[in-house]
């Protein structure tokens, strides 16, 4: 019985942090586009207000189905990827494969994306989708080679043993190239910024362009929430998870989760998207290759200090 | 969860996956019915693996055939976009008559 | 997810069996329906959806790795094989059902007869008694394995995906760097190329 | 057989680049699109996200703005559509202050932040290009006109996207002239 209200109230909290991310992520871009302060931070309820009151707009012979899923199931991938970050020792889902499972379910994005994309039946939702796949095919394997760094000199695949690790020096000083892609996987996965071009303005909007009322909504939050919970997840794999001096642990964590979040959704603002074709090529040429170098660097400094 | 209800599901998906790749004319359907049979053997390694001798090895044999499936599908993949170039086909009955 | 993994497998013996059975009947019943349903997108994500759940099986039978990265793998193919779908399929089942199997009564009857032989045979045959127990993180026996005592294995499946991409780019690709870059590599690289300058530049 | 679903003609395959099926699409952009000049429609063929044919319709009547304001306004779109809204806004701020060919200091910074876009290649060159002219006022847009023919000859063979730029950045030599108006 106990368990059970342990684990609700684990639920409960994950649900909370992850809308937190999301309006934070939300207010944060929106200062960067020129907001002022508190304009941008009402930016994100206004948006809701308007977006719940308005009517659906349907497409002919939109594959409804899918594209419904397909939207509604990229928030819930938000929460999960928050539920995997440990708070004080433990996540809300705790495993052996933590690191596996976050990459797990930033794949689970593509499909999502490209439904939403496709199931409108629209032409800019597709070209969006097209998009997404090439600009994904080349962030992710930055992304994934990022996540074997950490995972490498910590010796596990475990978040929370990824974390405490760390000691005084984070994954991020000494692996930058590593938390470099990481973040740019991140702004990847959540379509903002300069890697926003799947739902770039001049496709008008692209993979969103046909979303209307509480879907358009949904898909709108979710990208925010995705952005907010790779950077959560950045904590334990970069960021020293749970250490700080004074205050406890689990404070730590969420301080830090926010003020990166905040800091990633402003630099995301700021940057102008950038055409795929100018991104896919330093992508795959360049930071992958240095990403793999990362990776034996990270190697060679764990056997020499065995 | 016995070896025999998990070989049993494997083979399920082993003959659906069988039946596809057997009567679909679409070069990407057929490597969908390919992928269902993998699907039944990886099912059905994993059930050997872990109720009859849960040992490492058996591990690295199913890590082998996932590999092979990523090397059966870009090649499949690659071999349907040349046909498709070559002849704008992309079923199997044209392939076979290019063949002749 | 995980944590259904780490379950103690005597005190919850229940639990799995239904997890299990309900990974199985999603993940033969997903199948069943990529055959069945009109659009290609539906059959692509039913297709993935069986793999999910097939994994979700492995999970249970504690080979978390692999099955995180059947899961994993296969997200990412079927995602991508949407697009091949839209590329190669000549009109859009989606919007336009319609049949395109051969021999389908023949392939049935093969289907079926391979389901009952291997189905019979799973039943009947005396199945010998477990060896051995499961190391405490199979995991880490896995890694062990392919960088000790099965190095061999990865070294050659190393090679082998290379192969795989090279393979696979030069066949499927009809552009090449020359078209992009003019004869001596030495011209800006046309991306997307323009239709006429490509045609100039010839 | 009717190959048109919904009234929406089915995707086909053409003699294009990649030699794939559907991928041939039929896509109206305009006439009222954000950042897009007002009444312009283009009913382009689509092959993927290239666009492969361009059939041009303007609008009727021209709307009469001075040169230097409707090139701010050009970068200012341009900009928006590359999602650098700060500096869309910073651009749109020298329009209103009705700017002429010497620069006060907010139009000279948006000029240079043109620049850097255009060195990173965010922008196509030819976008660049074509804006540096227009504020400079070395081209006299009202004698500089884009006929049908010449603005589909400009756009086809360019991305979806890159189009968009494209015809933002050239929106100033697409009004129609008073000798044009008529044709429709």
């Amino acid at each position: 019985m106990a368990e059970a209200l342990e684990a609700t109230t684990g639920a409960a909290g994950v649900l909370l942090l992850t809308f937190v991310l999301a309006w934070t992520a939300s207010a944060s871009y929106a200062v960067a586009t020129g907001r002022s302060g508190g304009d941008a931070v009402l930016h994100a309820p206004r948006e809701m207000a308007r977006l719940l009151r308005q009517r659906r707009r349907d497409t002919i012979s939109a594959d409804r189905l899918l594209w419904r899923l397909a939207g509604w199931s990229l928030l819930p991938v938000a929460v999960l990827l928050v539920a995997l970050v440990p708070l004080e020792d433990a996540a809300l889902l705790t495993g052996s494969l933590g690191v596996v499972w976050a990459n797990t379910l930033d794949i689970l994005v593509w499909a999502f994306v490209w439904l939403v994309g496709w199931g409108a039946n629209s032409v800019v939702g597709l070209v969006g989708g097209y998009r997404f796949l090439a600009l994904a095919l080349a962030y992710e394997l930055p992304l994934m080679f990022a996540l074997v760094a950490p995972a490498l000199a910590a010796g596990s695949l475990d978040l929370a043993v990824v974390a405490g690790a760390q000691g005084s020096l984070w994954y991020a000083a000494w692996m930058p190239v590593a938390f470099v892609a990481y973040l740019l996987g991140v702004l990847g996965f959540s379509v903002l910024g300069p890697l926003a071009a799947p739902a770039g303005r001049e496709s008008a909007e692209g993979v969103l362009a046909e979303l209307s009322g509480p879907d358009a909504l949904v898909v709108r939050a979710a990208r925010y929430a995705l952005l907010g919970a790779g950077a959560a997840v950045a904590v334990p794999l970069f960021l020293g998870g749970a250490s700080g001096p004074w205050l406890p642990g689990a404070v730590w964590v969420l301080l830090k989760a926010l003020l990166l979040t905040a800091a990633l959704a402003w630099v995301a603002g700021r940057l102008p998207a950038l055409r795929v074709h100018r991104l896919v090529e330093p992508l795959w040429t360049v930071l992958l290759p240095l990403v793999v170098l990362q990776d034996l660097v990270v190697g060679i400094v764990v056997v020499a200090g065995r | 969860m016995t070896l025999e209800t998990v070989l049993l599901v494997a083979s399920a998906l082993l003959a659906v996956g069988l039946y596809g790749a057997l009567s679909q004319q679409v070069v990407v359907m057929v490597m969908m019915g390919l992928e269902l049979m993998i699907a039944g053997v990886l099912l059905a390694l994993g059930g050997f693996w872990w109720f009859l001798s849960p040992d490492p090895s058996g591990q690295v044999l199913l890590l082998v055939v996932l590999a092979a499936m990523t090397v059966e599908m870009a090649t499949g993949f690659a071999v349907a976009t040349l046909l498709h170039r070559r002849a704008g086909s992309d079923m199997t009955d044209m392939a076979t008559e290019l063949h002749e | 997810m995980s944590t259904v993994s780490t379950v103690s497998t005597v005190s919850t013996m229940g639990l799995v069996d239904v997890a299990f059975w309900a990974c199985a009947l999603v993940a033969v019943a997903m199948g069943v329906l990529v055959f069945v349903v009109d659009s290609m997108a539906r059959a692509t994500y039913a297709l993935a959806a069986s793999f999910v759940a097939t994994g979700g099986a492995l999970l249970l039978m504690q080979q978390s790795y692999l099955g995180v990265v059947v899961v994993l793998m296969m997200v990412m193919e079927m995602a991508v094989m949407a697009v091949y779908m839209v590329m190669f399929m000549g009109m859009n089942p989606a919007l336009m059902p319609m049949s395109m199997v051969h021999s389908h009564r023949a392939a049935i009857g093969v289907a079926v007869v391979t389901f009952v032989a291997l189905g019979s045979g799973a039943v009947l045959v005396p199945w010998p008694e477990r060896r051995g127990s499961p190391s405490p993180d199979v995991t880490e026996a896995l890694g062990t394995a392919i960088m000790e005592s099965h190095m061999l294995v990865m070294m050659v499946v190393g090679p082998v995906m290379v192969a795989t991409i090279v393979v696979g780019v030069l066949l499927s690709s009809s552009r090449t760097r020359y078209d992009r870059m003019g004869d001596d590599l030495d011209q800006p690289a046309l991306d997307p190329p323009a239709l006429e300058r490509r045609e100039e530049r010839r | 057989m009717e190959m048109a679903p919904g009234g929406i003609p089915l995707a086909e395959g053409d003699d294009d680049r990649d030699g794939l099926e559907m991928d041939v699409l039929v896509h109206p952009l305009g006439p009222l699109l954000d950042h897009w000049p007002g009444g312009l429609e283009l009913h382009t063929r689509l092959h993927g996200d290239v666009v492969a044919h361009v059939e041009v319709q303007r609008p009727a009547s021209p709307t009469h703005v001075p040169a230097a304001v409707a090139a701010w306004d050009a970068v200012a779109r341009v900009l928006s559509l590359v999602g650098d809204d700060v500096w869309a806004a910073r651009a749109r701020m020298v329009r209103d202050q009705h700017p002429g060919p010497e620069l006060d200091g907010g139009g000279g910074r948006v000029r240079a932040r043109l620049a850097r876009l255009a060195r990173h290649h965010v922008l196509p060159h030819s976008v660049t290009d074509v804006l540096g002219r227009l504020l400079d006022e070395r081209i006299d847009a009202s004698t500089h006109r884009l006929d049908d023919a010449a603005l589909a000859s400009l756009l086809e063979g360019h991305d979806l996207g890159d189009v968009r730029l494209l015809v933002a950045a050239h929106a100033p030599l697409l009004e129609p002239s008073a000798a044009g108006a008529g044709r429709g």
